[in-house]
């Protein structure tokens, strides 16, 4: 299957289908809307399917594997959000609060959008391996705290100048300092407790506990219904992509740019990368998928409080409404055939020799 | 029955000023309050369809007169800029005065 | 299987039984419901599942085998609907308002009475024509559209009689026919981007494109749990059905005898149009079903704007709590049995005859 | 803080009765409103139980005394006989003034 | 427009303790009122999260001076001991004193 | 498989550990939570599901299997409730109100301690008798009514007492008799048209009447997605019960105990009683679950109405947050391995002789 085809095939699925469904509806401005607790709850499912199965895999293959992809994730993680941050506030002349605010929300990883990879995957008959839903857990929270630690700093520096030329406010910076200090612990521990991580968490290390055999009285709800859970959680998501179709104007030619230029860049490395760190077809694609998604879902609750500055109509509407579709509809297609080609052509034999350079 | 006069504090804000504001009330001590989920429109737009951070709601708050004035200054000087927000005072008559701060 | 035989085993299925222990719910006053959410979600789901299995059903048969059926449908509603305002203005006294109301209610097609046949086949082994899914779409907002045409036809020769009677008024008269034609631009509108339209005809051209093979992996959530999202549904209809089972006073004796005579005169002509069009056993089943049937959820959405002067306890009480539960209960198996009866007997060879003297 | 006096208009009505609402705001150029669900009982009976379509709403409006008379006369003209509907108006204090019409 | 003034009672409760509230508006006759679920926090704690039976309610009911004061003073005895309940009453104006009691 | 074994298989079911997994999330202070909407919806469903399995089982073996065990738990249960009170009021010393609170809360039954029963007997292989859905459903509501009862006479009683020494007060005392009165009737009428009964009454006589065949459409949502269902509604339990356990100092050494040992006792009888009525192996912990079990949902429902004098918090959280865990984790398996050994073991001559003896 060459590269048109699968994304015609891709593009033919249900979970794309309904999602392009999703936005025509908001765009005929057409009353459907999925009830609030079905979609409020679909996401919880998702994660907890996710983290059971990725939980069942690790019991097979155990931690040592995860290893180096968990330690090179973070540290693309980690350096992307900077990047980010260099190109939005240099060449995209964002102020320092959108700046940081954007920079960790593509640092940042997509929970629906590592689903519907799986998804898309499954479809292929291809597996991925199952840490990657731990490296999923550990993603999330990461560009966060760096991004909202390094706002603050800038904040600080910031004041300390203004300090400088105004001796007599000297009292209200420190109390400001001070709620900067406790406002970065208060969001590490909502970051750790968030209801994302906590599901996503708790399931790994339940499926890992129950491993296949535990898991069969319930693989019906949380294996076999998956897929059409995700296409009734798509309908609704494109629902409120398509609402915030009308908003990109505000977006502006940049950010629109940086949100499709920005992943696929990501994601490319992400795809090599795992490569040549041994990982399978779907999984170098999982793996690009986790460095190329952008957060939508955890973003806004994070940000609204550590970086209330920022203007969350540009980090929301530029992350839904045009990377995410983005996503799921050409670049998932364009890692598969590049994964699929570097794992199975002779070209493989360039990284077996970078590999073993390099061990 | 004898009504006491004192203030009602009603703020319509986006949910995700919620903390804010509640962590403001524990700051002055205001321990009781009501919420609840609502959609509005404002001069930020349509709010209360679509994503769950994107829900208005509804705080309401019986309220001394001494307390009124610190909470809504606090609240209109760090929230006003960055969140959509709005508030509005009214006059009630409640039973007993002892239970509200 | 005989008729009684028929009507007894229809009874005893699980959907009519939950239906009735709804109504029971409600007559004891238990405080059983079924969350807003979810009830509002099913009838969703439900025109998905339906929409998806027609969309497969018509990639398999083409679009030329619908045209007559389609049309016939069409005409036959809206001939209905003239037919019912007459027997309801000049039988039934009622006013202009509820006439109209009242007719459109019953010469619309109610979606879930259509998912109660679709279960009801399968529990009989019986299949049907995909394209009934598209029939029941185009069905939907025509009647409405026609009844409100209709209304504000009388209504602005009401007023233009008056008018001749009082010159002064002429402002205010203009500016209230100018606000009827918007109004009939509004309502043909909301009617198309109705959410059940909306779902169907998503549904119906998302299973045409993905076909068996995209259907196999939602198939589990879309098909096999049919069934058993109808019998949560129809608790709840149950329960609305004996909460308005008080109101059949206010109907009154003339409605409650219309709201199961028309039904089962639109059903039988209906069963026998379509197998002079060649639909099958079960084809013929449904498209009877589609004329006997009554709206009751969308009737009110679309009513209270374009006729609120009519009263919504009349058509929401007869259409729920009398023409429904009659049309799954009893008419169900009696179009059944006669559809069975003019497909497989000899009689049949009558039918031939007039269809070849048609073509 | 000073309050400044003005208008809250509450409606509650059937859920149905909401868009000729809206209409009757933007027709006198009222952008800004909260809504929420509610059940209750009156006249027309017991709502907000079973169908989505028999739920009623409550819908407020922070509007200035001119436009609250205009509003409320068209609704009362054109809406009371035909909806499950009722209203009233209470004074509140809000901050800033200009940011209601 | 003329708004004759009236008395708008609102009661924050535990929900358990709406069948009460309705039961002594039935004794009083009043027949209309408005109601909707909130989250809560008073005297006893936080309340409307975990368990359908721990939400809380808001009553709303427009009534006249004398009725209110008959059915604020039984609540207050039969109910304030033993439920989470709050009250308070406001003035608000009403277009038309035939339809509320 | 020895006690301990059992124990540790039982503690790493899915339904177990993610019991366990809400609680911690409550602990930590996640947001994480179900909506409202599906921990709303699951009970019925969980109940409905319990339902029908019972009647279709009861189908057939008839009734008369029952009629002796219901009789003996309806015995068993009244007898426990006056002994619950006697032992709180004398040895706890709580005021009588909150003594005849708790006493029918723990008299009465737990729906879902039920469903998780039935899960686990599910996992163990192991079926019980279909006629303990039927009893579970007679036994709800009897402990509360007993309890109310109770309450009214001793309310009675005092108040006649203090008319005696206040002679004036006559009149107000009357009223509150016929106050009594009546809510005795209102509260048998609301115990009877509860929600739980409801379905659960509905479901048995539906089930009776479809059997195995009627029961085949809707298998798939009411049988196969069970163990599915019960795990997401534990996790709210778990939550819930985790909000709960901050409380329990509240709660106190006595009641902490009361909430452990009680149905540890009461179980133990029922597994005895069981077995002695010829239950089998699953039926007999079924049975003994009934009796062991608290109720937490129904009991709070009925009580602030009946005994609002009664302390909900501590009813409420010694039943979630103490003996339901207790119950699922430790008392499951120890009723198992009792259950198991006095069926199969040599000891089972002495039941026979005990039976024989009665007989
Ligand atoms: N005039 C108004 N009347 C009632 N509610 C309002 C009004 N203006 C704003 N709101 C509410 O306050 C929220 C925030 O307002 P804003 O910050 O102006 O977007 C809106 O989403 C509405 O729910
Ligand atoms: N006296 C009242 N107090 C509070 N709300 C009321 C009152 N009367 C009516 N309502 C509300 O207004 C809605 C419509 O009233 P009606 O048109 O009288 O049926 C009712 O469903 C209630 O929600
Ligand atoms: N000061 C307050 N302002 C607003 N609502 C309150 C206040 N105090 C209590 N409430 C509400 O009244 C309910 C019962 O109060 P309480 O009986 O004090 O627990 C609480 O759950 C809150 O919803
Ligand atoms: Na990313
Ligand atoms: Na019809
Ligand atoms: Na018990």
């Amino acid at each position: 299957m060459d590269f048109l085809e699968l994304i015609q095939s891709n593009l033919l699925t249900p979970i794309v289908l309904f999602f392009l469904f999703g936005i025509i509806t908001a765009r005929i401005k057409s009353d459907l809307k999925i009830p609030d607790a079905i979609s409020e709850f679909l996401p919880i499912y998702l994660l907890a399917a996710i983290g059971l199965h990725g939980g069942i895999e690790m019991r097979n293959t155990g931690f040592t594997a995860m290893l180096a992809p968990m330690l090179v994730a973070i540290a693309l993680s980690l350096l992307f959000t900077l990047n980010h941050y260099q190109i939005l506030r240099r060449l995209g002349k964002f102020n320092i609060f959108d700046s940081y605010a954007l920079a960790s929300t593509y640092g940042a990883v997509g929970a629906v959008t590592f689903s519907v990879g799986i998804s898309f995957l499954d479809n292929q008959g291809v597996s991925s391996e199952g840490y990657l839903a731990a490296i999923l857990a550990v993603l999330e929270p990461l560009a966060f705290i760096l991004a909202i630690f390094l706002t603050n700093m800038a904040v600080s520096k910031q004041l300390e100048e203004k300090k400088k030329s105004f001796g007599s406010m000297e009292s209200k910076i420190d109390i400001n300092s001070g709620e900067t200090r406790s406002n970065l612990k208060q969001v590490l521990h909502e970051s750790i407790t968030g209801k994302a991580i906590v599901i996503l968490l708790g399931s790994i290390v339940i499926g890992y506990i129950i491993g296949e055999n535990g898991f069969s009285s319930i693989s019906i709800v949380f294996d076999e219904l998956f897929t059409g859970a995700i296409v009734i959680f798509l309908i609704e998501m494109g629902i409120i992509a398509g609402q915030r179709l009308g908003d990109i104007r505000e977006v502006g030619l940049f950010l629109t740019s940086f949100a499709i230029i920005i992943p696929t860049f990501n994601g490319i490395i992400g795809v090599l990368v795992a490569t040549i760190l041994g990982l399978s077809v779907g999984g170098s694609v999982m793996f690009g998928l986790l460095l190329a998604s952008a957060s939508f879902i955890a973003a806004p609750a994070v940000l609204r409080h550590t970086i209330p500055q920022a203007k969350p109509s540009l980090y929301i509407t530029s992350a839904l409404g045009i990377t995410f579709p983005y996503n799921i509809i050409v670049l998932l297609p364009i890692m598969f055939t590049l994964s699929s080609f570097i794992h199975n052509s002779e070209s493989i034999n360039l990284f077996h020799h970078v590999t073993n350079f390099l061990t | 029955m004898k009504f006491y006069p004192t203030k009602l504090l009603t703020i319509t804000c986006e949910i995700l000023a919620k903390k804010n504001i509640l962590d403001i009330f524990t700051k002055y001590s205001v321990t009781g309050y009501t919420s609840y989920e609502v959609e509005g429109r404002g001069s930020r737009g349509l709010r209360g369809q679509g994503l769950e951070n994107e829900k208005n709601i509804k705080v309401e708050v019986v309220i001394s007169e001494e307390k009124l004035h610190d909470v809504v200054e606090e609240i209109a000087r760090t929230m006003f800029t960055d969140f959509a927000i709005m508030l509005y005072v009214s006059e009630i008559g409640i039973l007993r005065t002892e239970k509200f701060s």
